[in-house]
């Protein structure tokens, strides 16, 4: 093990016994809890609505093209991508784009914040850098993720539906067929996105502590953040979805 | 992103195209840089990719599983695989994490290099920084996305059949033969132009970034953001028009 | 008091070796050196930011190494520090900067603090920008509010890394007269790190020079220009009078 | 040989030059003085196209190059070039690397042969034993002396040095003012100084500008400046808190 992968997981440490700690709890955090949730969530939706929007699209195209290649019969391609959209793709890539945007944003304020002395000049203050920095973005992204990926399963379910309508005449009631969708998809999905959420902003707030050596530093922070916090979210879903595979 | 930051980046984005295509026909792209280049992007981001492809694999084995466990339709997993994995999910994640290891890396070099007046320094040495700097870089993604996503398909494969396997019990010899009957080589080379087109977006969205840097250490770190944000939205855009228009 | 028992600090070589001093209360400390030779580490070590590899650092009549995390966030509240690049924080504007330390310790009205915001600006010849952001303002202007932040709880223990870098020999010696100002109008112990030794020794009673890793002088200013390994120093750096 | 006519420049509501002209004669050393923020590298960056003014003009040998493309500079900056504050090295280049890009960009040599040049560069600056390490782990004056080794190794006509010896200790500084002198000396190389070491001053310069408020204060040469009565350049020769000069 690297000199630096033992100092990130030290870090890490850290990082998560701070969290875990008793903090008090004063207008002030309240705030912070606030605005985290403004970035994390409010600040996302756009963004996450636009990507997940194609993905629905791209996916009936896929589809209905395969379908009729192969069965001559478009239909069916509607029940048969919903479940795959709820239960995979929606949480993945709606947690892929949280680990883009606000991972790296963190990832980014937190690291120049170490380069520019900022964090020293919080903890000479007396604000623990850990509770003042991430704890607020780790609450938030623990109630935003899943918001979002209901956000993000939407805006591909009707951009699917419109896809549907426009390229394969499918009428929006035949696309729109729930009937291979099963409760443990729901529950696949939300346990997917509340441990992505759990996950990234914990990477990426140790990436931004772990910062050092000046603007060059701020950059490399930055990228692992976004590598690292997307890999887990890679790890993450193929692992949920082994051990909810083996429950069916 | 308000409208005008949108209207600015995209004029800013066509300004760069077009000083890239005189450079580039000119030949005045710099041959050193852009050999050292493919060699970094290739070196930087081959593991990731290796490890993103397998689990690549094993998502989307995992996942057409789930519908091939409902109808036993053992003999399908192979085709379901590959044809997801190598038009669209391969192209996708390894385009999203090359993005996250080499577009943020590089939006971060470029923009360091701008904060410290690296910049300035080969301007005022008579040295172009496009030609020198951004050509060989977009050149470099391009070339290496598309040899990646040709690396990551065989270890999304590998991925996907021992995923089958393990979980369902697919013979990889099935999952070969029912991948190899319906998956065509234009599915393929569906996912090379996707890939290559991603290459490309990442690189040009990257080093835009990169070059517009203001503001020190923080600016450094808002333009890694920004980039990755962007790419990640090129690279949808792409995915979407590639699939609309060569189906 | 500030003591120095001792010390020695490295990260992957050594960087300071045994370092060994004690600054009177109420004293100043001008602290010499070349780029690179840890005179910002030896600032970090007497606010507890670093802890030494060996020795002991005390503040006062407690010691700061080797004390908890809760102790130390205590004994900080007694120390003032003005950062290398200023280190505001930028997504506060400036008032809010300065008066962020008084807010975590508490016990004060939000009018009180807004008056002492106000005091300390006016102080560091500034009173019109409480309401700005950092970005906003000029290389000096930054140092000084990084010096009313600093000094807003009234520390008894000053530290100011390189106040005056990069800046003209006029806003040097201004900047250097505020930091006198204060520190005598608090009775505050007071070490500052400076490239400028022209203007340092005007104001410092105490002449530190970092060399190699140890303290190559320590003693008071009027003996250092004599000393030979001070001049050595300085010497072709004295401003033409 | 260069000639600022009436050049004004604000950044954002900041108004930094208010109507500045000058002449620089060549083969001279003319140093720009002022307080921090006064414009001086603002205004010496007009030279070489790192600025434009927003009125007035700047002249080269006679052309006014205020109104030039980016493309149209690079053939000046070949005969003027600029020393910029902070040494800017490039940090993934080797020190003898470094050296040798303008020399491989510029005079059509192969690396092997810009490589030997770049040495005998380093061996004018006294820095030849360090030409493999990386610029990152040497101190500042010996970065300094690198820096203007790369620029001489363009051959030029005129050098602009920003800051020079700002934040060196006393020796290095000495050194880096010697070589200064020499190139103006010995190769009748232009030098314009930006600078508020008085030290520098008196010791190197043929003659001292200095800015205040956005306009040239005085001019002459250092003795002029030494016996000024002016209150504002008495109080910055003699480096006293109190006086006429702003904040």
């Amino acid at each position: 093990m690297s000199a630096q992968t033992r100092v990130f997981l030290g870090n890490m440490a850290f990082v998560i016994k701070k969290m875990m700690g008793r903090k008090k709890t004063d207008r002030a955090s309240r705030l912070r809890f606030w605005s985290a949730l403004n970035d994390v969530g409010i600040n996302s939706v756009f963004f996450i609505v636009i990507t997940l929007g194609f993905v629905g699209t791209i996916m009936m195209l896929h589809g209905g093209y395969q379908a009729a290649r192969i069965i001559g019969d478009s239909n069916l391609v509607g029940p048969q991508i919903l479940p795959l959209m709820i239960r995979q793709l929606g949480p993945t890539l709606a947690g892929l784009m949280v680990a883009t945007r606000v991972g790296t944003g963190m990832a980014a304020r937190i690291g120049s914040m170490v380069v520019t002395e900022q964090v020293d000049a919080l903890r000479l203050s007396n604000a623990c850098p850990v509770n003042y920095l991430i704890t607020p973005s780790w609450h938030a992204a623990l109630v935003m993720v899943p918001i979002l990926s209901i956000f993000g399963i939407t805006a591909a379910f009707f951009s699917g539906m419109l896809t549907a309508y426009v390229v394969f005449e499918t009428a929006p009631g035949v696309y729109a067929d729930w009937s291979f969708v099963s409760g443990l998809d729901a529950v696949e999905a939300l346990i997917k996105s509340i441990s992505f959420g759990a996950v990234i902003p914990l990477i990426a707030g140790t990436c931004g502590l772990s910062t050092h050596g000046g603007s060059a530093g701020v950059g490399r922070a930055t990228t692992n953040a976004v590598v690292l916090s997307s890999l887990a979210v890679i790890i993450l879903d193929f692992f949920i979805g082994a051990l909810i595979l083996g429950l069916r | 992103m308000s409208w005008g930051s949108f209207v600015r980046s995209a004029d800013e984005m066509l300004t760069l195209i077009l000083a890239l295509v005189t450079g580039a026909l000119g030949g005045r792209f710099d041959a050193r840089e852009t050999w050292q280049q493919l060699y970094l992007v290739g070196v930087r981001s081959l593991p990731i990719v290796i490890v993103t492809a397998i689990f690549a694999g094993g998502i989307s084995a995992i996942q057409v599983s789930a519908h091939v466990v409902r109808f036993q339709a053992y003999d399908a997993v192979g085709w379901g695989f590959g044809f997801v994995v190598f038009r669209e999910l391969g192209p996708l994640l390894i385009g999203l994490m090359f993005s996250g290891r080499v577009g943020a890396f590089n939006a971060a070099e470029l923009g360091t290099m701008k904060v410290t007046e690296q910049l300035d320094a080969l301007r005022v040495l008579a040295i172009n920084p496009l030609n020198y700097l951004v050509g060989p870089r977009i050149v470099a993604m391009v070339v290496m996305m598309t040899a990646l996503v040709m690396v990551g398909n065989v270890f999304a494969l590998l991925g996907g059949m021992l995923t089958a396997q393990v979980l369902v019990d697919v013979d990889p010899m099935v999952f070969w033969i029912s991948l190899t009957d319906y998956v065509r080589p234009v599915d393929l080379f569906n996912g090379l132009v996707k890939a290559g087109l991603f290459g490309f977006v990442i690189g040009l969205v990257s080093c835009r970034h990169g070059l517009a840097v203001d503001g020190g250490a923080p600016g450094v770190g808002r333009a890694v953001n920004q980039a990755v944000v962007a790419s990640a939205l090129g690279i949808f855009c792409f995915d979407y028009l590639v699939t609309a228009i060569l189906p | 008091m500030i003591e120095f028992e001792n010390v020695s600090m490295g990260f992957d070589k050594a960087v300071l070796n045994n370092i060994t001093f004690s600054l009177p209360t109420g004293s100043m400390l001008g602290l010499i050196g070349q780029g690179g030779v840890g005179k910002s580490v030896l600032l970090k070590l007497c606010c507890g930011l670093l802890e030494p590899n060996a020795g002991r650092v005390s503040l006062g009549r407690e010691a700061l190494t080797g004390q908890s995390e809760e102790h130390l966030a205590r004994m900080r509240q007694e120390i003032g520090m003005a950062f290398q690049n200023t280190a505001l924080f930028d997504f506060m504007s400036v008032g809010e900067n300065i008066a962020f330390p008084l807010r975590q310790k508490g016990g004060l009205s939000d009018i009180e603090i807004d008056a002492r915001v106000l005091d300390c600006l006016t102080r560091v010849s500034l009173p019109t920008i409480a309401n700005l952001a950092p970005s906003a303002l000029s290389g000096g202007m930054k140092k000084r509010v990084a010096l009313a932040r600093a000094m807003i709880h009234r520390p008894p223990f000053i530290f100011c890394d390189d106040p005056t870098a990069g800046l003209d020999p006029v806003t040097s010696s201004r900047i250097f007269r505020m930091i006198d100002e204060m520190r005598t109008q608090y009775g505050s112990t007071c070490v500052v790190v400076s490239h400028d030794t022209g203007g340092l020794f005007k104001r410092c009673d105490f002449v530190g020079l970092l060399r190699d890793g140890a303290m190559a002088y320590f003693g008071p200013t009027q003996d250092a220009m004599s000393h030979p390994t001070v001049a050595e120093f300085t010497l072709g750096k004295a401003r033409t009078q | 040989m260069i000639e600022f006519k009436n050049v004004s420049k604000a950044f954002g509501d900041r108004q930094i030059l208010k109507g500045v002209s000058l002449t620089v004669d060549a083969g001279k050393v003319l140093f720009v003085i002022g307080k921090s923020g006064a414009g001086k590298s603002v205004l010496t960056k007009h030279v070489v196209g790192l600025v434009r003014p927003d009125s007035g003009a700047v002249l080269f040998d006679g052309v006014d190059v205020s109104s030039w493309t980016e493309e149209q500079f690079y053939p000046l900056r070949k005969r003027c070039t600029m020393v910029l504050q902070h040494s800017t090295l490039f940090d993934s280049m080797t020190i003898v690397e470094n050296v040798a890009l303008p020399i491989r960009k510029h005079r059509q040599l192969g690396w092997n042969a810009a490589l030997e040049t770049a040495t005998s560069y380093l061996n004018d600056v006294g820095m030849a034993e360090y030409a493999k390490r990386m610029p990152d782990t040497l101190g500042d004056g010996l970065r300094k002396r690198i820096a203007i080794a790369r620029a001489l190794a363009l051959q030029p006509q005129c050098v602009i040095f920003d800051e020079p010896t700002t934040g060196l200790d006393p020796q290095s500084a000495i050194q880096v003012d010697g070589l200064i002198r020499s190139l103006a000396d010995r190769f009748s190389v232009t030098c314009i100084v930006v600078s508020h070491d008085l030290r520098s001053i008196f010791s190197i310069a043929d003659r001292v500008v200095m800015l205040y408020q956005g306009q040239v204060l005085l001019d002459g040469p250092a003795d002029v400046f030494r016996r000024s009565e002016h209150p504002v350049v008495k109080q910055f020769m003699s480096g006293v808190p109190d006086g006429p000069m702003e904040l």
